[in-house]
C-alpha cells in the first residue's frame, strides 16, 4: 500500500500527513510535487493542509490549477480514494471535485483550537473504522473554513448522506456554539456522491500521537488501510480465481 | 495591441451571508456614521492587458474570472476595460 | 580603488552627516578610515552599519555583563542565532527579535515582518524552524487611548498569526502585558525556536576568494530604507511622515525561501548564508565579509529590482523582506539556481569574494564605494556612560506595604479576584494564541496555556520547552531585582513543565540610552540578568537590543525580555499547570511573604505603580527550581504552575481553570499571618503551586524538604464546575469556579471582539494577504 | 436625504509590495493568458448611504475611510458616490 502526499508550494501539513502515514499506518509514503504529471502508482492522495500560493486571491484557487491536480482529477474519477484536509478541502472544492466552497470563517478570525466531530458516516472508506455517532476531537487551524451551499445543495448532500462529520459540542450535539466557523449546517466534512473523494477542514494527522494528548484521528488512516486493504484483497482474490 | 486597462469588481454573490460586510456596518454605526446599510465586502482585481481590441479584452477577461479570478459559488463578477487615454 | 562620486548625489555636509545619525566625532573616524571624504552612497553604509541597531554603540559594554559560554553551547551571541547541543547529535538555534517601531507604526505589517526576520535568522543557522513565541507589550486598552491600543493589539495579533500560519511554524507560547507605559510605543518581541543536526551547522560567512555572492528571493524595491537608523530614533510626529518606510511582508515567499535555504545548506554548493535583514544588503554583506576575514566586490546593477530608477544608496539600504545572500562556491552557481527554481525562487550574483579585506561595490563597474571592510563592522565606537538613577523612581521605592489601606470593597477578597481577572494583563489569552497555529508540525506536547511551551523532539525521549517573559514593572522600580526576576521566572517557567533550564536569548527594550536615567536603568537590569544568568547556569547566546523605545510623554519600562530554553529528559516529566483530578492535594512550594511592591494588584485595585520590587534571592531561587524538578522526575506531582502577576490567588484560579472546558473547584486554606491582600494577591517570588495525588503527597513533601524548599499543603482539588474557595484569617474568596473562568475568559474578548479597530484589522489583512 | 449608492475602491500603495498581485499574475501565465501586467489586489466595499447632498456623502465616506475602511500608510483609496437614478 502506497500513499501520496502533494506537496505545492505553501504546503505546511505535508510533513504532518506523511508522518501520520508512516508511523501511525505504518504504510508506505511518497511525497508528490505539484508539478508532477503523475501519480506515482500511489494507491490514494492525500491533499495536505497549509497555505498553497499563500492562499492569495481565493484559498486553494491557484494550487487548483497546478498540473498535478490533472492527474489527481484523472485517479478521482477512476475511483481513486483522495482525502483534502484544511487546505487539500479547499483546494478540492476550487478544483470541482467537491461541492460547494469555504469562505472566511464568521468571525473574520484564524482559529486554532480542538474541536468536537459528530461522526455522521462510517461506511465510508475514509470512515469504517469509526462508529456512526461517535465524537471525535480533532485540532482545527483556519481561517477560512466557513463551508457555503446553497439551501437546495445542502438538502441534497444531506439526502445522499455526503456529510461525513458535523461540528458538535462533547456530548454530540450539533449547536450554534459548537461550529468555529459559522459553516451551512456545522459542516465539517464532506464526501463526493461516488464515496471516494472527502474533504474536510479539521486536521485528523494531528491526532494520531497519543503523546500530542489525541489520538481520534487515527480511525481515518487506519479505515483507508483497510479500505485499500480490502480492495487490493478483492482484486488479488479474482486474479487467483482467474488463475 | 494596445495596452488596456482592466478592472475586475468581484463581489459576494447577492443573498449570500457576508460577515465582513456586516462587521464593517457595525464598526462604521459604533464610530458614529450613521445611515449606512447594505455594506458588502468584495474584491477588486487590477491589470494592464495587452489585446486587439476592446471586444477581445473583455472575452479574455471573462475566461479569466471563470477559470480563476471569481468563484461562482459564492461570488459575482463585473469586468471594465478601458483603452488607454491617448493610444 | 579610486572612488567616483555618483552625478546627482547630494554633497557631504555637517547637517547630512547629522541626519545620518553620525555625530562628529563618529564622522572623524569615518574620514580616518576612509582618508578621504565618504561619497553619498558610504555615508549611508556608516550610517546604517554604525547606527545603533547594528554597531550596538550604547549597549555592546553592558553586554559584558552576561554570560555566554558553557560546554553546551556550541554557538554563543554573534552569530545569526544562538545554537545549544541537547544531545543524541541534535542542536537547538534559537533568538529573539525586536519590532517595536515597525509595529507602531503599521501594527499588521510590522509584526508579521518581524516574525519572518527571525525566522530567517534560525533557518540560515541551517536549523528548521520548529517553534516561534512572541512577548508583547500594549498600552491600556480601557484608557483614553483605547482605539489606538485596540487597533495596535488586533493587527499585532494577525501579523504575527498570519506570517507563521501561513509559513507553517506553530506559535507556541508567549506573553501579554497592557500599560500604559506602552502606550504609543508598544513592544513586539518574536523569538524563533530551531532544530538542526549539531554537525550540519553552518554560519553566514563569505570565504573562498571567488565565490559567488547571490541575491535570494524577492526583488529589491524601496521598502524600510533607512529602517535600521528609524529603529534608533525616538517615534515623533517626523516619524509619522515617514510613513512609506512600511515593510510588506509575504509569508508565501518566506516558506519556499525557508525550505530552498535548507536544501541548499545540506546540498554542499554553498559556503554561507545570510537575511538581508535592517540595513538590507549593506549589513548582510559587510558581516559576512567580516566573518570570513575576506572582502566582498559588489555590481550594484545585478541586484533584481522590484522599483525603476532605485539608487546604489536606495538599493543598498532597503529592507525588502524576504531576500537572502548566498555565498556558492565557484562553480556552483548554477546547482544553486536549480535548487532555487525548483522553489520558485530566483538568485542572481551580484558579486565575489575577495582577498583584500575591503567592501566595494560598483555601480557598471565604477567603483562607488571602497570601505576597509573590519573597521566598518567592528569600528563603530561604543560609549559607556555615565547612569543616574531617577530620584522619582527611587523615591516610590520607600512605598511600605504595611501601611497599605484596602479599600472597603475588598473585605470581600472575591471581590477584588474578580478585578484581577478581568485585568486584561492577567485574562486569559486564548483571544491572541486561538489565532495562532499552534499544533503544525505536530511536535506540541504542551501548547500555549500552560507555563512554558514542549515540543518533543521526534525520534528520541526527550522535549525541549520555551518560555518569555518579563515583568517590565518590576524593572522599572527596581531594574537590578527586576533583571533577576524575568531571568527567575522564565527559569522557574521552565522547570515547572519538567525541563532543567539550559540558555537564554534576551531583547533588551529600553528608552533612550543618552538619558542617564535610562542607562543607568540598562546597566543595573543587565548587572541582574547576568549574575541569574550565572547562578542558573542559562549562559545567553544571542539577543537583540532596541533603544529609544520613547514617545513624546516618555520612555517605556525598561523591558529586557528574556527568552529561555531547556531540556525535559524524558517526555514523562512533562507537567502542565492544570489540576488533573478531584482529590487531588495542592501544594506550595516557597514561602508567602507581605510584599506588594509593583504588583498587578496595586495597579489594578489602587491605581498604583509604586513600592520595591519583590525580593529574590538566586540561591533560594535555585533551590526551589532544583527541588520542583527532581520531585517532577519522581513522579510526584500532577501539575505545577508558578505564582506570578496576581499572586497566590490568581495562580490557584489559573490552575483550576486550566483543565479543560470546565474549571475544577478549589478548597484552599492559608493560616499565614499576613493581611489578605499581601498574602492572596502580592507577588513574592520563588513560589510554585503543585498538585499531587493524596498518596504521593509525604513523599512530595519530603522531597522538596530535602532540597531545602519550604513547602505546605495548602489544599484540595475541588470537582469539576465545584466552588472556588480560599481562606484566609482576614478574608474569604468563594465563588463558583465556573463564575470565576468566566470572567478570565471573557476579559479580552468582550473588550475587543467587534471593535472598529478588530474589523479595521481583518480588512487590511484581506488585501495583504489573501487570508 | 437621499440614499447615495457609494463605491470605495482600496488598492495597495503603489510601489508598496503586492505579494497578492504577484501571484495572481503568475497564475494567469501558468493558465496561459499572456501580456497581463501590474496586477494589483484590493478590495471593494459598497453601501448605501443617506445623505443630504453629494458633497455631503463625499465628506463623510472620505471620513469612513481615513477611520476604517483603508489603512493610509499602505493603501490608496478612490470613492464613488452616485445618486439614485430616480430620487
Ligand atoms: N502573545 C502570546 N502568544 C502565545 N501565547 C501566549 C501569548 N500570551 C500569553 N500566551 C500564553 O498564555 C499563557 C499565560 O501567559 P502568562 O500569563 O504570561 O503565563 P506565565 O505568567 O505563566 O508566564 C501562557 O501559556 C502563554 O504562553
Ligand atoms: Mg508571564
Amino acid at each position: 500500500m502506497k500513499i501520496g502526499v502533494v506537496t505545492f508550494p505553501g504546503s505546511n501539513c505535508d510533513y504532518d500527513c506523511y508522518r501520520a502515514v508512516k508511523d501511525a499506518l505504518g504504510a508506505e509514503a511518497v511525497y508528490l510535487w505539484h508539478r508532477d504529471h503523475d501519480l506515482r502508482g500511489v494507491d490514494a492522495v492525500f491533499l495536505p493542509g497549509g497555505f498553497s500560493y499563500g492562499d492569495y486571491l481565493r484559498a486553494g484557487a491557484i494550487a487548483a490549477l497546478s498540473p498535478i491536480m490533472r492527474e489527481v482529477k484523472a485517479f478521482a474519477a477512476a475511483g481513486g480514494p483522495v482525502a483534502g484536509i484544511c487546505n487539500g478541502f479547499q483546494i478540492l472544492c476550487e478544483a470541482g471535485l467537491l461541492p460547494g466552497a469555504l469562505v472566511r470563517n464568521r468571525s473574520l478570525k484564524f482559529r486554532s483550537r480542538p474541536v468536537h466531530l459528530l461522526v455522521e458516516r462510517a461506511d465510508t472508506a475514509f470512515t469504517s473504522e469509526y462508529e456512526p455517532g461517535q465524537v471525535l476531537t480533532v485540532p482545527i487551524a483556519h481561517g477560512e473554513g466557513c463551508y457555503f451551499a446553497d439551501p437546495d445543495l445542502l438538502d441534497q448532500l444531506e439526502a445522499n448522506g455526503q456529510v461525513v462529520f458535523r461540528y458538535c459540542t462533547a456530548d454530540g450535539l450539533v449547536a450554534p456554539a459548537a461550529n468555529p466557523n459559522g459553516s451551512a449546517r456545522a459542516v465539517a466534512g464532506i464526501i463526493n456522491a461516488e464515496g471516494n473523494v472527502l474533504g474536510m477542514m479539521p486536521h485528523p494527522e494531528r491526532a494520531v500521537d497519543p503523546l500530542l494528548g489525541r489520538t481520534d484521528g487515527l480511525g481515518l488512516f487506519r479505515s483507508m488501510a483497510a479500505h485499500l486493504a480490502g480492495v487490493q484483497g478483492a482484486a488479488h482474490g479474482h486474479t487467483e480465481v482467474g488463475r | 495591441m494596445t495596452d488596456f486597462r482592466v478592472e475586475v469588481r468581484v463581489t459576494p454573490r447577492r443573498g449570500i451571508l457576508d460577515p465582513q460586510g456586516s462587521a464593517v456596518q457595525g464598526a462604521l454605526r459604533s464610530l458614529g456614521f450613521g445611515g449606512v446599510e447594505e455594506v458588502h465586502v468584495g474584491r477588486l482585481i487590477r491589470f494592464t492587458l495587452a489585446a486587439d481590441s476592446e471586444s477581445d479584452a473583455l472575452g479574455r477577461v471573462d475566461a479569466m474570472c471563470r477559470q480563476l479570478l471569481a468563484n461562482p459559488v459564492t461570488e459575482d463578477y463585473d469586468v471594465r476595460v478601458e483603452a488607454p487615454a491617448a493610444a | 580603488m579610486s572612488v567616483t562620486a555618483r552625478p546627482g548625489d547630494p554633497a557631504i555636509t555637517p547637517e547630512l552627516v547629522a541626519e545620518h545619525g553620525l555625530s562628529p566625532e563618529e564622522y572623524r573616524l569615518v574620514l580616518g578610515i576612509l582618508g578621504r571624504t565618504p561619497t553619498f552612497t558610504e555615508l549611508g553604509v556608516f550610517s546604517a552599519m554604525w547606527s545603533e541597531h547594528c554597531g550596538y554603540k550604547n549597549s555592546r559594554p553592558l553586554l559584558k555583563q552576561l554570560p555566554t559560554k558553557a560546554p553546551w553551547v556550541l554557538q554563543g551571541p554573534g552569530e545569526n542565532a544562538g545554537v545549544i547541543d541537547v544531545g543524541d547529535g541534535l542542536a537547538v538555534a534559537f533568538k529573539i527579535e525586536s519590532h517595536n517601531h515597525p509595529s507602531a507604526v503599521e501594527p499588521y505589517q510590522g509584526a508579521a515582518t518581524g516574525v519572518g526576520g527571525i525566522l530567517r535568522d534560525v533557518f540560515t543557522m541551517g536549523a528548521r524552524p520548529i517553534a516561534m513565541l512572541n512577548s508583547l507589550r500594549f498600552g491600556e486598552i480601557d484608557g483614553d487611548e483605547g482605539d489606538r491600543v485596540r487597533y495596535l493589539f488586533a493587527g499585532c495579533v494577525k501579523g504575527i498569526g498570519d506570517y507563521g500560519n501561513c509559513v507553517g511554524i506553530p506559535t507556541v507560547a508567549g506573553e501579554v502585558y497592557f500599560d500604559g507605559a506602552y502606550e504609543g510605543n508598544p513592544l513586539v518581541n518574536a523569538m524563533c525556536v530551531g532544530l538542526l543536526k549539531a554537525d550540519e551547522l553552518i554560519r553566514g560567512v563569505a570565504s573562498g576568494v571567488g565565490n559567488a555572492i547571490m541575491a535570494v528571493g524577492a526583488k529589491t524595491g524601496r521598502d524600510g530604507i533607512h529602517g535600521a537608523t528609524f529603529a534608533s530614533a525616538e517615534l515623533s510626529e517626523e516619524s509619522e511622515a515617514r510613513r512609506p518606510q512600511v515593510q510588506v511582508g509575504d509569508p508565501f515567499t518566506e516558506k519556499l525561501l525557508l525550505e530552498a535555504s535548507l536544501e541548499l545548506i545540506r546540498s554542499g554548493h554553498i559556503v554561507g548564508i545570510q537575511d538581508m535583514g535592517a540595513a538590507g544588503l549593506v549589513s548582510s554583506s559587510t558581516e559576512m565579509a567580516a566573518r570570513g576575514e575576506g572582502g566582498v566586490d559588489l555590481e550594484i546593477t545585478r541586484v533584481p529590482l522590484r522599483e525603476k530608477g532605485m539608487t546604489p544608496y536606495e538599493i543598498l539600504l532597503s529592507e525588502t523582506q524576504e531576500r537572502m545572500l548566498v555565498v556558492a562556491k565557484v562553480g556552483h552557481e548554477e546547482d544553486v539556481r536549480a535548487i532555487l527554481g525548483r522553489w520558485e525562487l530566483d538568485a542572481e550574483t551580484i558579486g565575489r569574494v575577495t582577498d583584500n579585506g575591503r567592501y566595494v561595490v560598483r555601480e557598471n563597474g565604477v567603483v562607488i564605494v571602497d570601505i576597509p571592510g573590519e573597521p566598518l563592522v567592528e569600528g563603530c565606537p561604543t560609549y559607556t556612560r555615565e547612569g543616574v538613577e531617577s530620584p522619582e523612581i527611587a523615591a516610590l521605592r520607600a512605598w511600605d506595604a504595611s501601611a497599605h489601606q484596602p479599600l472597603w470593597e475588598e473585605h470581600d477578597p472575591t471581590w477584588t479576584l474578580r478585578r484581577l481577572l478581568d485585568a486584561p494583563t492577567i485574562a486569559s489569552k486564548r483571544w491572541v494564541y486561538e489565532q495562532y497555529d499552534s499544533t503544525v508540525r505536530t511536535n506540541t506536547v504542551v501548547g500555549p496555556g500552560s507555563d512554558a511551551a514542549v515540543l518533543r523532539l521526534r525520534g528520541t525521549d526527550r522535549a525541549i520547552a520555551m518560555t518569555v517573559d518579563c515583568n517590565g514593572r518590576y524593572v522599572y522600580l527596581n531594574p537590578y531585582r527586576g533583571g533577576q526576576i524575568a531571568v527567575a521566572e522564565a527559569a522557574r517557567n521552565l522547570v515547572c513543565s519538567g525541563a532543567l533550564p539550559r540558555a537564554v536569548t534576551d531583547n533588551l527594550n529600553f528608552g533612550n540610552p543618552l538619558k542617564p536615567e535610562v542607562y543607568w536603568q540598562m546597566s543595573e537590569a543587565l548587572r541582574g540578568i547576568g549574575e541569574a544568568c550565572t547562578a542558573f547556569e542559562t549562559p545567553v547566546t544571542g539577543g537583540n537590543v532596541s533603544l529609544y523605545n520613547e514617545n513624546p510623554r516618555g520612555a517605556i519600562y525598561p523591558t529586557p525580555t528574556i527568552g529561555m530554553v531547556g531540556i525535559v529528559d524524558d517526555v514523562a516529566h512533562v507537567t502542565t499547570a492544570a489540576f488533573k483530578q478531584e482529590g487531588d492535594a495542592i501544594v506550595l512550594a516557597g514561602r508567602n511573604t507581605g510584599e506588594l511592591g509593583g504588583s498587578e494588584y496595586l495597579k489594578v485595585v489602587h491605581g498604583l505603580v509604586t513600592g520595591d520590587a519583590p525580593a529574590v534571592d538566586l540561591a533560594t531561587e535555585s533551590r526551589l527550581q532544583r527541588g520542583v524538578l527532581a520531585a517532577i522526575r519522581a513522579g510526584l506531582v500532577r501539575s505545577a504552575h508558578d505564582t506570578a502577576e496576581g499572586g497566590l490567588a490568581v495562580a490557584l484560579a489559573e490552575s483550576a481553570f486550566a483543565g479543560g472546558t470546565e474549571p475544577f473547584g478549589v478548597t484552599a486554606r492559608l493560616g499565614d499571618d499576613i493581611p489578605a491582600p499581601a498574602l492572596l494577591f502580592g507577588e513574592a517570588q520563588g513560589r510554585v503551586v503543585l498538585s499531587c495525588g493524596a498518596e504521593t503527597e509525604v513523599e512530595l513533601l519530603r522531597t522538596l524538604e530535602i532540597h531545602g524548599v519550604p513547602a505546605k499543603r495548602i489544599g484540595t482539588v475541588g470537582p469539576r464546575g465545584g466552588s472556588f474557595r480560599v481562606q484566609t484569617r482576614d478574608g474569604t474568596i468563594e465563588a463558583p469556579a465556573a463564575e470565576l473562568a468566566e470572567i478570565y475568559e471573557t476579559a479580552i474578548p468582550r473588550r475587543m471582539d467587534g471593535t472598529a479597530a478588530d474589523v479595521e484589522t481583518s480588512l487590511e489583512s484581506e488585501v495583504q494577504h489573501g487570508a
